[in-house]
């Protein structure tokens, strides 16, 4: 178990590191927001999940889509908008999708997608299905009325939904002390009656252990669950740098979170030879899922117009 | 300009069955969860003992409180959750009682649902069906009138219907309902006093084409939902002064069948859009810009957008009817425009062409 | 004060029965929302307010709007769609306002005057002003986003407003449990960070006294409160009768309402005499009202195209 | 018809002070805060190091946190809380950094905004102002890249502005400021890095009158916002083959200067409207519309309306170049209006007239 989930949290960090290298180049026309410092979150709570398990997410959604499946090269031709991207070059970073692997969608739009889950959760449930949803967001997510909204519904209809609230303290450059009367997340999910709790984000095993517990308690007897997650983000919001100069948060405040980081941590506890192993192989993939994207070509001209509807040759969308 | 593969426009329905507009409706919705059983109705009340105007009555009790429910004050998620169920593989159909309350819902209706197919690289379809309906008359004021079928028709990806008989209520829902797209089905709630022919089995009147409902040379009136039926009284008004208007129903508004319009515009030389809704930047616009863009050269045009009064929807029984069309003044602006004067012209009332009564509370 | 409330509850009542009864005379033609058997909530809450204090309330806007001192006259002819109405007869029975006597709106959105009191609040904390906005809203409209959005920036801004939920347990003809995951919607304020209290909708003394003692702390030290009223509506949602037949609730459900009218209980409690006096005063003025609402003319026709812009002439608005 | 007593439109700028757009907002903004104390900004990450591209840099250290703060993520109340000032007797600002997320506030701009001083008879007004910026390129896509201001020009009530140079985004925002009504002020992204002459003293730039910026015999080109760059350059590439366009920039949308517009085309004969959004139900249609009736019977026209294509925003760089108008597709089409024939011509790019670049990560 620590193998897999160090081989998850390695990978997504050399990919996101990656994208972060080619960025300069230019070739990566793509805003990127990266997840480096919370990746131990999506791997701890989808180490728990099973294929038919689906997840949304948001803009900031590279180790989502990865912890839970997605497929690595049409993820990073994606990011190079090119026709062999999960969304064919379409949709960009920010829009990472893939359904074989459960990953439904990773919106732009701040909160969107806490809706979308809840929704997915109501057709599970109709289908008696035991499946789940799991809904990523941030804590400035939790500000938009459509969080409380979904809240209410999901405890009403006793959804198996899992909320996840990815609290890494900021939105953009504003701290969450600057945007909250009470800053209590978990608070909120309990004012509408769904049972909450409030765990450490650089803990993965304990994230996905409590995962398995709750998840399995969800599958059973159904209604949703919440956790507020506490991480840090390392880079700066979107971008592929650091932003410690902009001055809205002290270089020291990083400190413990790079101390505890899990990539580190779980590096430290498995033997260095299945360690080695596991970073040579990550290594290759990464190498080769760049090396796919750069060779990968752009979408034909005439795809500007498909898609925009499900039907024959999308013929009613070209007037 | 019309090409000369146009598909004719569609024929009239034939049949002896008679429903209302609600009935028609309902039984659109009970045909096809019967058929589907992914198919599900639900939105604030549709539930409740009202059920939406009747539309949605029964459904609850034959189908069961899973497949068809009332909801939450919530416009936004509960739109936002619509769209999940359809990525999941259901077909919801939310109801709103008012088209007003979409505003809340652009949202999740514009960024999201109209979007999702394209920005997903065609790997997901949001089969939607969002029914709204146009509030008028009896004080309902500001917030309970609003046609805002324009804004959805400027966005790509999701489509907009606004059927103006039984029939097409019946058929434009079924067809919305097996779309794998986003629809807004527009109502107008005087419509639904109205009652027409209406065949028993399950049919569909898809997108893509116009009905003409009435045949004429002289001028070319486009009535949209609820200005339909104004439409084709202010034909019979127009008849008793000698002039034939051509009258046609564009059902869908988005895709919009613009080859039967032009076709007829062609002809008449006249054009008139009547829409339930603000002309400016609307379905009216629409319809004139693309009318002047494929007829430019081909022949000279006169050209008249009708609709809401620039202004916000006031209560006073006599400001309402001043804010909206009818067939009286349809006409008298069809009559000007075909004598290219201003006649002064309004036709007396015919009682047999007086427009729906409505009495409140609502 | 006693037969200061009672005027006020007596004055509401009489006047929502008089409308009743004109309705079917289809004069007015504007859907009116009754608040008979809520009365108390706005009566005991105004009671307590200054004149320089605003309000903002919802379509059922009849007691409110009569609490606050909204001019009655206006109130009427606005009801029958005439020049004279407090709207000028655009408006109707759901768009109330009395600038003057800080009335500031009543909106047909469920939900909107909630963020606007939220923002006028704003403004007269910017002046230093002592006076406070009292939002009133029903349970139906705790359920919008825009609610749980607005607790939390009163919370964050430390806003002097009071929010006043009148649960009448009912949106339109759909009980609060069968929306409500946790029927609990003082809990919501508390997670935002709001002190909140449950209050009995028809003890109109107690209302007035504990909105005094909250008003007092908040003219002194700002910060919002909340209170979760309990009431009941005896009315349909929209028109002038009873609702009973249609089944969504019980008969006898109203009944511990009706028994324990606030109206009737303080009547009981005023000296006949006194109480005889209020009442002659109240149909007169009831009576004068009606009239003056008749005979009142309906707005000239180029009154359609002003008020659509505040300039010289509303030139701009005609085209 | 233009009438005879039409005001000249406007002239343009005369000053040696030259500024950045971003610059010209931001003066714009310190000049009314100083001017008038009712004046607060406000809005996600107003306050912030970013400072919205540097357009409220400073604000917040001259007039205090209470004058000019950022807002929790909640567009629907913080708008409403906006109105709730405005009410109040406050003039706010508020900023959003994308317009795409004004769909979370239609409810509160359209229903509540734009509607108040009517629906209460003019008892109060909403001197209310929302800037907000239209994104493009660099792989924003589909959530990050619309140009929503025909849905309000649709709605009566509120006023729309879009300036495409400094001079006007500071006069422009001046007189929203000053405007007792609510003001949508659009601003482009890409023009944020355009600079032009801005005198240094405060003025306004009201509603009413368009600017003719370029004076042509041969064909009006009508460019919005950004567009407005685009259409002068596409002159240029036009002069280059003897065609002499006029160019015209709106300024403000609603209210629409239709004279300066038709008074124009009934001398050129022909009309392109370019706009930085979907041209369906867009201002595009409504201006076409407009001129297609205001010149009937006067002089036969060609029309052409360009916009957005009608899909989708792409990410794929290749695409997101195809889904926008240019200078050079501009030139193209007008070359072929003019010439009355498909030419195939596109002028090969001059260096001195390249579109606007842009380098992420935004
Ligand atoms: C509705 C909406 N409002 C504003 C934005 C601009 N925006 C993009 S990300 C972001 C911060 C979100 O913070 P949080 O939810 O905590 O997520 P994080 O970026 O920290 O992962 C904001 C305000 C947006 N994309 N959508
Ligand atoms: C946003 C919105 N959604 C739906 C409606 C339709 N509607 C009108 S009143 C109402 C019920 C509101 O219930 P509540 O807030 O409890 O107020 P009450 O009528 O009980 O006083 C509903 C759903 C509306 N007016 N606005
Ligand atoms: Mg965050
Ligand atoms: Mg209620």
């Amino acid at each position: 178990m620590l193998a897999r989930l160090y081989r998850s949290l390695y990978r997504i960090r050399r990919v996101e590191e990656e994208v972060a290298r080619a960025y300069p180049t230019d070739k990566i026309k793509s805003p990127v927001h990266l997840s480096i410092g919370q990746e131990a979150v999506s791997v701890g709570v989808c180490a728990a999940l099973r294929p038919t398990d689906v997840v949304f997410g948001t803009y900031r959604g590279h180790a989502l889509y990865l912890a839970k499946g997605g497929d690595l090269n049409a993820m990073v031709a994606e990011l190079y908008g090119k026709a062999t991207g999960c969304a064919r070059g379409k949709g960009g970073s920010m829009h990472l999708v893939d359904t074989a692997a459960g990953v439904m969608g990773t919106s732009a739009v701040v909160g969107t997608t806490i809706a979308n889950a809840a929704g997915y959760a109501y057709a599970l449930k109709t289908r008696r299905s035991d499946a789940v949803v799991v809904s990523f967001f941030g804590d400035g997510a939790s500000e938009e009325g459509v969080f409380a909204e979904t809240l209410n519904f999901a405890s009403l209809k006793s959804l198996p939904v899992l909320f996840v609230c990815e609290n890494n303290g900021y939105a953009i450059h504003t701290s969450q002390a600057k945007r909250q009367g009470r800053p209590d997340i978990a608070a909120r999910a309990e004012a509408y009656g769904i049972p909450a709790e409030r765990l450490d984000g650089n803990d993965v095993v304990g994230l996905l252990e409590r995962t398995r517990t709750v998840l399995s308690g969800m599958r059973a007897l159904g209604g949703p669950h919440f956790f507020e997650v506490k991480t840090y983000r390392l880079r700066e919001h979107v971008g592929p740098g650091r932003d410690f100069a902009l001055g809205y948060r002290a270089e020291a405040e990083a400190e413990p979170w790079v101390t505890n980081d899990p990539v580190q941590k779980l590096a430290a506890r498995l033997p260095a030879g299945e360690r080695v192993a596991i970073e040579q192989e990550v290594e290759a993939e990464v190498a080769a899922a760049f090396a796919f994207a750069e060779a990968s070509p752009f979408p034909a001209a005439g795809e500007l117009m498909t898609d925009i509807y499900q039907e024959a040759g999308d013929a009613l969308a070209c007037r | 300009m019309p090409s000369p593969a146009v598909k004719p426009p569609r024929p009239a329905p034939k049949t002896d069955r008679t429903l209302s507009f609600v009935d028609a409706v309902r039984e659109a919705a009970e045909l096809e969860m019967a058929r589907d059983p992914n198919v599900i109705v639900f939105g604030l009340d549709v539930d409740d003992p009202k059920a939406i105007q009747g539309t949605t009555r029964g459904l609850p009790e034959r189908f069961g409180p899973e497949r068809c429910f009332g909801t939450p004050l919530s416009e936004d998620a509960m739109t936002g959750a619509a769209i999940g169920m359809a990525l999941a593989g259901l077909r919801p159909v939310h109801v709103h009682i008012r088209m007003d309350f979409l505003l809340l819902a652009m949202n999740q209706l514009l960024n999201v649902a109209a979007k999702s197919r394209y920005m997903y690289g065609g790997r997901v379809n949001v089969p939607l069906v969002v029914r709204a309906m146009i509030g008028k008359s009896w004080g309902q004021g500001a917030q309970h009138s609003q046609g805002l079928h324009g804004m959805f028709m400027h966005v790509p990806g999701i489509k907009v219907v606004a059927p103006a008989t039984p029939y097409d209520a019946k058929g434009c829902l079924a067809a919305a309902v097996r779309d794998d797209n986003p629809v807004l089905y527009v109502e107008h709630r005087l419509l639904h006093f109205t009652k027409g022919p209406v065949p028993e089995a399950a049919y569909t009147v898809e997108p893509g084409k116009a009905r003409v409902t009435r045949r004429g040379a002289d001028v070319t009136l486009v009535g949209i939902s609820s200005m339909q039926v104004e439409c084709l009284r202010a034909a019979a008004y127009l008849a008793d002064v000698g002039i034939e208007a051509e009258v046609i129903d564009p059902i869908w508004l988005s895709p919009l069948d613009m080859d039967t319009i032009c076709e007829s515009v062609e002809r008449t030389g006249r054009l008139i859009v009547v829409d339930t809704a603000w002309t400016n930047c609307g379905a009216a616009a629409e319809i004139t810009a693309q009318v002047a863009e494929r007829l430019q050269g081909i022949r000279d045009l006169r050209l008249k957008r009708m609709g809401f009064a620039p202004t916000t929807c006031p209560t006073a029984p006599n400001l309402e009817d001043l804010f909206y069309p009818n067939a009286r003044t349809v006409a008298a602006a069809a009559r000007d425009l075909v004598e290219d004067v201003k006649t002064g012209w309004l036709p007396a009332e015919r009682a047999d062409l007086k427009s729906i009564e409505f009495k409140g509370p609502f």
